[in-house]
């Protein structure tokens, strides 16, 4: 078994009077793939945003290498080399594409390799070659998700924290994104990731946890998990009726 | 503590919730002392000079001032944020010179001989426009500025048209500074340009902020605790400005949010129906 | 027909986003607009709407001439929509939100400070904004701030807010963005039934299971230009499309 | 020759302005934080300049670093006081705070040392030269050198280094900026420093230059710098130095145009309201681009 | 400290007469108001010890008005309540416009000793008096003296278009007085303008300079005539300046330095009189004074207005036989009739009598800067 990179245990976070995460458990082992499923409302960005410093835990705690997170600054687990592409992407976007890019590699002193990773990159999403630069706000909604993306790695981390990276993107451009996500494993990188499409995410990952109300109610192989009744009938769809069920939970 | 302390509390209660409604549709205003100054003028020159009473007075204030309101609100649209601020503080700068130079309102030395202003007439007005304010915020234009505030692009797409929301926002609320212009000048007797410069229109945003921008109880009672506040702690004499700049900074640290705002609201709502429903709390929007 | 787009053209300093592009609106159509990220689709729907102009080119609604109006009246008009980028008003609550879209309704200037006005028009459109929340399966969160709810949720809340206008054709971009495969499907019964209770429907998405299953006409575009039009099960089988959008290699 | 000189007294005026607007600009058009009582270190500075001319007699050269030092503390201070412990979401609390902590330090000045302006000692002014007939006074002309350097360098700082990205970043997105790994806190506090700085160095000069410094100068020269930023556009730094310059001018051919003295103050805030009636985002803002949604 | 003034009985409390007094102790006039204070102060003192006003001593109830109109109503008001006989103060003429009309509506006689804008008593009769000169009386007497003195045919006129005392002076006294005596103004229809509080006036002396006038008629506080004074030295302009009321103080030298020679301001209060009490009241505010403004310890004409002005109170009380028994309205009364019919009191400024608008006609002298002192311009 690989070094466990991440260990979070029992984990509590509220918004003022709402109870978000209820007491997670997890742990992510090094160059692991692990993808967080669960309904609208379950938890998984706000794990994913209390992990990189953003939301401070009510109890429990993170740590990473053995070291506690718990009461870092964002900035300072950035530098430890965890990085989170966040939900509603977060381009800045009064600034260039060049500019966010770079803001990527804001940690990282080694102009040559950013430089490298800067091509990398751009190669990989060409369009925002063709927008370099351009104001970042003004990209459509799938391009805007790219640059994400596209920044996140640019940070060269050890841990890429993904909430939803295939919002928004067209179909093509899906495939690729998880092809990346299963490069960014063979590289040996540790890779965290929040999907609504569960299938996919499922397959490219090592193991999944399965996340409810703040809960963990499932946590396996993905293999594992996409095999397993429940995840298919809540969130696969592959149920006809009562949708309206998983709708509301 | 004297009448004239509450005569002063009530005027600048009405200004406070004046301040509030343009404030309300997410518009920054610095320049109220000018409408307050086109009321004041407005309704001295009815008084003084032709011989009005001063209800009427009263009444043509705030309508001049509103229709310069209105007149403001339109330009007012194409500038934003703080650019609007400090756009309105040179409108009202420029105001200001203007009345210097008037000669029919005498210009640098003022006008002279406005009576009339009571405490009960002043806290009528109050009355008045805290009945306004209220059935404002429960009406559907209340909402409408609302959510202006919140997102103009969404709110157009919503069908609702912010140009006519946002110059009515001007306007209502130059009326209503146009009132406790009407009202200041008739009770100091004496009014001259300076009275109205930017330092009455800062003031006029320190009581909405001090007592909260979120509601208009907000702003009406920071503009209460925010004049009488001199008065109670007169007795430090030349010491009082600065535990009065510390006093408010502590204030920003410790509520931010003013002394009243939404949750404050729920919270008495909740406690006088004795139903003890958690409302949910706005907390900072994390992401 | 309930929209009419002729040879719309827009571009943004030099860069041609939508090139001459025609097509209709037939009405009661679940319509979908597909096509690569950056696309035009969403510069479309901000031209339909009034918050772009249109460079040139004609758009026209139920025989009105959208061109020069403004957004509101073009939702006055009958035509609602969702944002992309989610544009909710955070600090107003769920059931507010939603009865902000009822604007169309009803008067929102200074009229509606009259104590009595449109009074009676209260309970109905409570009514009505009940039955949207429900219809989107919201009712639980009606009194929380929109800006608190999660990614998901918050789509929810844009679909019933333009629902609430009680207009007659509806923009949803990218609706199912950020719902799970089983939301999804939900969402489809949810698109159905609007359809069902008389409105038409202009869709962009990139969730295949979504599109291919409701619409009765899918029109893709690639750089602002048609490149196929149809049913969905043509429209898959096409070539170009496979290679612009939907990627050949399906496993 | 008269409108030489003339033209000459604007600019010279007009960099003071352009100094102090820098300062602002930095702090709100980078971090998008308007701090009210940059005015009022401004004064400080004059003050702390005057104390230690007087108290130490300490030559000119090392009373303006220490002032532009003091100047600096303060503004560390008023971030801490100010904008550290209140939430980003309320925007005007800040705002309300930092015109509360200028009070305070304005009846503070009063209460210690007077109301009335205090007077520099003579010796210590870096004195005029004259050009063909054209007086420049040589404290102001550093003064305009000091302008132009700072735009230079300011300007290349914001655009071209990392540092200066991550300020526009967070002036943008705070909590973006921090999970790409800013220091936020860092960041801001030294902007703030440099910011007071800026205006603690104009604050000795305009001391030394015009012999006085008054507890009141600082709402007058807060006021102006303001509407100096906002003519030239929101946090841009040329914008603010070519403004600076503009409204020092306006300032001059308002005595040089017959008539039009009594009405300086409508000019300068009638020229505002004008330009922001045009260019709703200033001289120099950025075009507003049509939203993106 | 004193309470905030409410509860208090509508009579004189106690066994002492209080009289108010309305001064800026922490705003732009906060120095003076320091002063100001010290000087009332010696006043009362001095009185108390030789057996107060008919055996009962005064109590001085001073209050700060930051300089405020608002805050100058308020206290006018608080302490009309709080029954003082009578109140001095405000001290500037915007104030004056405002406290004014409340103390006569409230029947309490206001004595400011040193408002200089013409008219405001005269608005405001019959409880509104002032114990100074307007600046049109005492400009009436100086501008010929200064023509005369220096030989003037042509000057610059230069104003606050924006303060009411200052547009007063500059836009109507001065160039009256000019005109009256002969005299060109260079810059008839274009008189300009400064903001108080200036301290760059770079460009109104380059103006100045290239209409060569063979003198100034300043219409300013000694502030901006001491940073104007500078610049004209900076630009090498050497030409007398006539101001009125507000020019006159220590600090215009003090600040000026060798730039204010040949500056004349006009003053109803001559600090080096020979007169006895004057002398007197001059040392014992000297130490005091020294820890407000250590570089003009001195008095100023407002100063001993103000010293004057108690003792003017003292003596109207006195003559109507009026003690701390005596019901305030009655005491309020006396101290209007006595103020309104008041001639040739003697104080520490010489005599002054009071006219029928309700203002002091005092002597006047017109004091001109030489070698670093003023003198009286002969
Ligand atoms: N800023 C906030 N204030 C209050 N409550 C919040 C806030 N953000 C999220 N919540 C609540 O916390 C819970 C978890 O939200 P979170 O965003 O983590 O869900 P999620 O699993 O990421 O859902 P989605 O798939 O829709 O993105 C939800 O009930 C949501 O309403
Ligand atoms: N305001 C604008 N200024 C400049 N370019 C713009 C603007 N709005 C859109 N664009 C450009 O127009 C193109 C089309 O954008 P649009 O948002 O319409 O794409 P889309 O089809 O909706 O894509 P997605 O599926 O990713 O949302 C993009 O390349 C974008 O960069
Ligand atoms: C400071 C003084 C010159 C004030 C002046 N006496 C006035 O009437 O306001
Ligand atoms: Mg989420
Ligand atoms: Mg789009």
């Amino acid at each position: 078994m690989m070094e466990k990179v991440l260990q979070v245990k029992n984990l509590k976070v509220a918004y003022g009077p709402i109870k978000a995460l209820k007491g997670i458990d997890l742990e992510v082992r090094q160059g692991e793939t692990v993808a967080i499923i669960g309904a609208n409302g379950a938890g998984k960005s706000t794990l994913l945003k209390t992990i990189s410093g953003l939301l401070k835990p009510a109890e429990g705690t993170i740590e990473f290498r053995g070291q506690p997170l718990t009461s870092m600054a964002p900035h300072h687990i950035v530098s430890k080399g965890l990085i989170h592409v966040p939900e509603g992407r977060a381009v800045l976007g009064r600034m260039t594409v060049e500019d966010n890019l770079l803001m990527g590699a804001y940690c990282r002193k080694d102009e040559k390799e950013i430089q490298e990773d800067l091509e990398k990159v751009l190669a990989l999403f060409p369009i925002l070659k063709e927008r370099f630069k351009f104001q970042a706000g003004n990209l459509s909604g799938g391009q805007q998700q790219m640059l994400a993306i596209g920044r996140g790695m640019m940070a060269r981390p050890q841990i890429m924290m993904l909430d939803e990276p295939s919002l928004g993107l067209a179909p093509i451009v899906i495939k690729e994104i998880f092809e990346i996500i299963k490069n960014l494993r063979d590289k040996g990188i540790t890779v965290l990731l929040v999907e609504q499409n569960a299938k996919q995410a499922l397959k490219v990952a090592d193991r999944g946890y399965v996340l409810e109300t703040g809960r963990v109610v499932l946590s396996d192989s993905g293999a594992n998990l996409l095999r397993s009744e429940e995840v298919t009938r809540a969130y696969l769809g592959e149920r006809k009726d009562d949708t309206r069920r998983a709708l509301t939970a | 503590m004297t009448e004239s302390v509450f005569i002063f509390a009530g005027i600048n209660i009405i200004l406070a919730i004046s301040l509030y409604i343009t404030l309300s549709t997410g518009q920054i205003s610095l320049g109220h002392g000018a409408f307050m100054a086109i009321g004041a003028y407005m309704a001295s020159v009815m008084t003084v000079k032709w011989g009005f009473n001063l209800p009427l007075a009263i009444v043509a204030a705030a309508i001049m001032a509103g229709i310069v309101g209105v007149a403001v609100g339109f330009p007012a649209l194409r500038v934003k944020g703080i650019y609007l601020a400090i756009g309105t503080l040179g409108l009202g700068e420029v105001v200001q010179v203007f009345f210097h130079n008037f000669k029919y309102t005498g210009g640098a030395s003022g006008i002279s001989g406005m009576s009339g202003t009571t405490l009960y007439l002043v806290w009528f007005m109050v009355a008045l426009t805290i009945l306004f304010a209220w059935q404002l915020t429960h009406s559907r234009i209340g909402w409408a500025f609302k959510a202006v505030h919140e997102d103009e692009v969404a709110a157009q797409s919503m069908g609702l048209n912010i140009t006519y929301l946002k110059v009515t926002a001007f306007g209502v609320s130059a009326a209503i500074a146009g009132i406790a212009g009407a009202l200041y000048s008739h009770y100091i007797f004496f009014i001259d340009p300076h009275a109205f410069g930017y330092h009455t229109s800062l003031l006029i945003l320190f009581y909405v902020i001090f007592g909260g921008a979120q509601t208009f109880w907000g702003a009406a009672l920071g503009a209460l605790v925010l004049t009488l506040l001199p008065e109670l702690i007169r007795g430090m004499q030349e010491w009082r400005l600065t535990f009065y700049g510390i006093l408010i900074m502590a204030m920003m640290v410790l509520r931010p949010q003013g002394l009243i705002s939404h949750d404050t609201i729920n919270w008495i709502k909740d406690f006088f129906s004795k139903k003890s429903l958690p409302k949910t709390k706005a907390t900072e929007e994390a992401g | 027909m309930v929209l009419v787009v002729s040879e719309v053209h827009k571009s943004f300093g030099g860069l041609n986003v939508i090139h001459e592009l025609s097509f209709q609106v037939p009405e009661g159509f679940i319509f979908s607009l597909i096509g690569p990220n950056g696309a035009g689709k969403t510069t479309l729907f901000n031209m339909i709407t009034g918050i772009y102009p249109v460079d040139r080119g004609h758009i026209s609604f139920q025989g009105t001439t959208l061109n020069g109006l403004k957004p509101y009246e073009i939702t006055r008009l009958g035509i609602a929509r969702t944002f992309q980028n989610i544009r909710l008003f955070p600090h107003m609550t769920v059931l507010e939100n939603v009865r902000i879209g009822q604007s169309t309704k009803v008067n929102t200037g200074l009229r509606s400070l009259i104590p009595a006005y449109e009074r009676s028009l209260e309970k109905e459109l409570a009514q009505e904004a009940q039955e949207a929340l429900a219809l989107l399966g919201l009712e639980e969160k009606k009194d929380q701030y929109a800006g608190q709810l999660s990614y998901g949720d918050q789509r929810r809340v844009e679909i019933a807010r333009a629902l609430a206008t009680g207009a007659k054709l509806l923009l949803l971009d990218e609706p199912a963005a950020g719902l799970n495969p089983d939301e999804s499907k939900g969402l489809n019964e949810i698109i159905l039934k609007i359809r069902k209770a008389g409105h038409t429907i202009l869709l962009i998405e990139h969730d295949m299971s979504v599109v291919m299953e409701i619409s009765d006409h899918v029109l893709v575009i690639n750089f602002g230009e048609k490149i196929a039009e149809g049913d969905p099960a043509t429209v898959q089988a096409n070539p170009l499309v496979l290679e612009a959008y939907l990627g050949k290699d399906e496993e | 020759m008269l409108l030489l000189q003339q033209l000459i007294n604007g600019l010279m005026q007009g960099s003071i302005y352009a100094l102090v607007a820098i300062g602002y600009s930095l702090v709100f058009g980078v971090l998008n934080l308007l701090n009210m009582a940059h005015g009022e270190v401004f004064m400080i500075a004059g003050f702390v300049g005057l104390l230690l001319i007087l108290a130490l007699d300490l030559p000119i050269y090392l009373a303006i670093p220490a002032a532009m030092a003091a100047a600096a503390l303060l503004g560390v201070i008023i971030e801490l006081l100010c904008f550290r412990p209140i939430k980003k979401e309320f925007h005007l609390a800040p705002v309300v705070s930092t015109i509360a902590f200028g009070t305070v330090l304005v009846s503070l000045t009063v209460n210690f040392i007077g109301s009335e302006p205090q007077v520099f000692p003579a010796h210590v002014n870096i004195g005029d030269f004259s050009v063909g007939g054209i007086l420049i006074s040589g404290t102001e002309l550093l003064m305009f050198a000091i302008a132009i350097t700072l735009m230079v360098l300011l300007t290349f700082m914001l655009e071209k280094t990392k540092t200066g990205r991550a300020m526009r970043a967070m002036a943008e997105n705070e909590k973006a900026a921090q999970i790409l790994g800013v220091n936020v806190k860092r960041i801001i506090i030294t902007t703030f420093a440099i910011s007071a700085a800026l205006a603690g160095i104009a604050g000795i000069l305009v001391g030394l230059r015009f012999g006085v410094i008054s507890p009141f100068v600082g709402a007058t020269i807060g006021l102006k710098a303001l509407a100096v930023m906002v003519i030239g556009g929101l946090g841009n730094i040329y914008g603010a130095m070519v403004a600076g310059l503009l409204l020092g001018m306006l300032e001059a051919a308002t005595v040089v145009i017959p008539g039009l003295s009594p009405y300086v103050d409508a000019v300068i805030w009638g020229f505002l309201v004008f330009v922001l009636l045009f260019k709703p985002n200033g001289l120099l803002g950025t075009r507003v681009q049509a939203e993106r949604v | 400290l004193t309470g905030c003034g409410d509860g208090a009985s509508t009579s004189s409390s106690g066994d002492t007469i209080q009289i108010g007094a309305l001064v800026d102790k922490s705003g732009k006039g906060a120095d003076w108001g320091r002063k100001n204070e010290i000087a009332m102060n010696i006043a009362v003192e001095e009185i108390n010890a030789s057996g107060g006003i008919n055996g009962s001593p005064i109590e001085l109830l001073v209050r700060d008005t930051n300089g405020r109109n608002e805050e100058a109503v308020n206290l006018t008001r608080s302490l009309a309540g709080q029954g003082v006989a009578a109140i001095v103060g405000p001290f500037f003429s915007g104030e004056c416009e405002v406290a004014f009309p409340q103390a006569n509506q409230l029947q309490v006689p206001i004595i400011s000793p040193s408002s200089a804008k013409a008219g405001i008593s005269e608005n405001n009769r019959p409880w509104a008096f002032r114990n100074s000169m307007t600046d049109d009386k005492l400009l009436r007497e100086a501008t010929p003296r200064f023509v005369k003195a220096f030989d003037v045919k042509t000057v610059v006129v230069l104003h606050d278009e924006r303060d009411a005392w200052s547009k007063a002076v500059g836009t109507d006294d001065l160039p009256r007085e000019f005109k009256a005596a002969g005299v060109e103004i260079l810059n008839e229809g274009n008189y300009f303008s400064f903001n108080t509080g200036e301290t760059n006036f770079s460009a109104i002396v380059t103006q100045v300079r290239n209409l060569n006038p063979d003198a100034i008629a300043f219409g300013g506080l000694y502030n901006e005539a001491a940073a104007f004074a500078r610049e004209m030295e900076r630009q090498g302009l050497k030409i007398p300046v006539l101001g009125g009321v507000g020019m006159y103080a220590g600090a215009l030298i003090q600040q000026g330095g060798t730039a204010v020679e040949n500056f004349v301001a006009t003053s109803s209060w001559n600090v080096d009189s020979e007169d006895e009490q004057a002398r007197s009241f001059v040392e014992k505010f000297k130490p005091q004074a020294a820890q407000i403004t250590p570089a003009d310890p001195l008095p100023g004409s407002f100063e001993a207005n103000h010293y004057e002005t108690i003792y003017m109170i003292a003596h109207v009380l006195e003559q109507a036989g009026v003690d701390h028994t005596t019901p305030t309205e009655e005491v309020r009364l006396a101290l209007r009739d006595g103020f309104a019919n008041l001639k040739d009191f003697k104080g520490i400024t010489g005599l002054t009598s009071i006219d029928e608008k309700g203002d002091g006609i005092k002597t006047i002298y017109p004091l001109v800067v030489r070698e670093g002192r003023f003198e009286i311009l002969e």
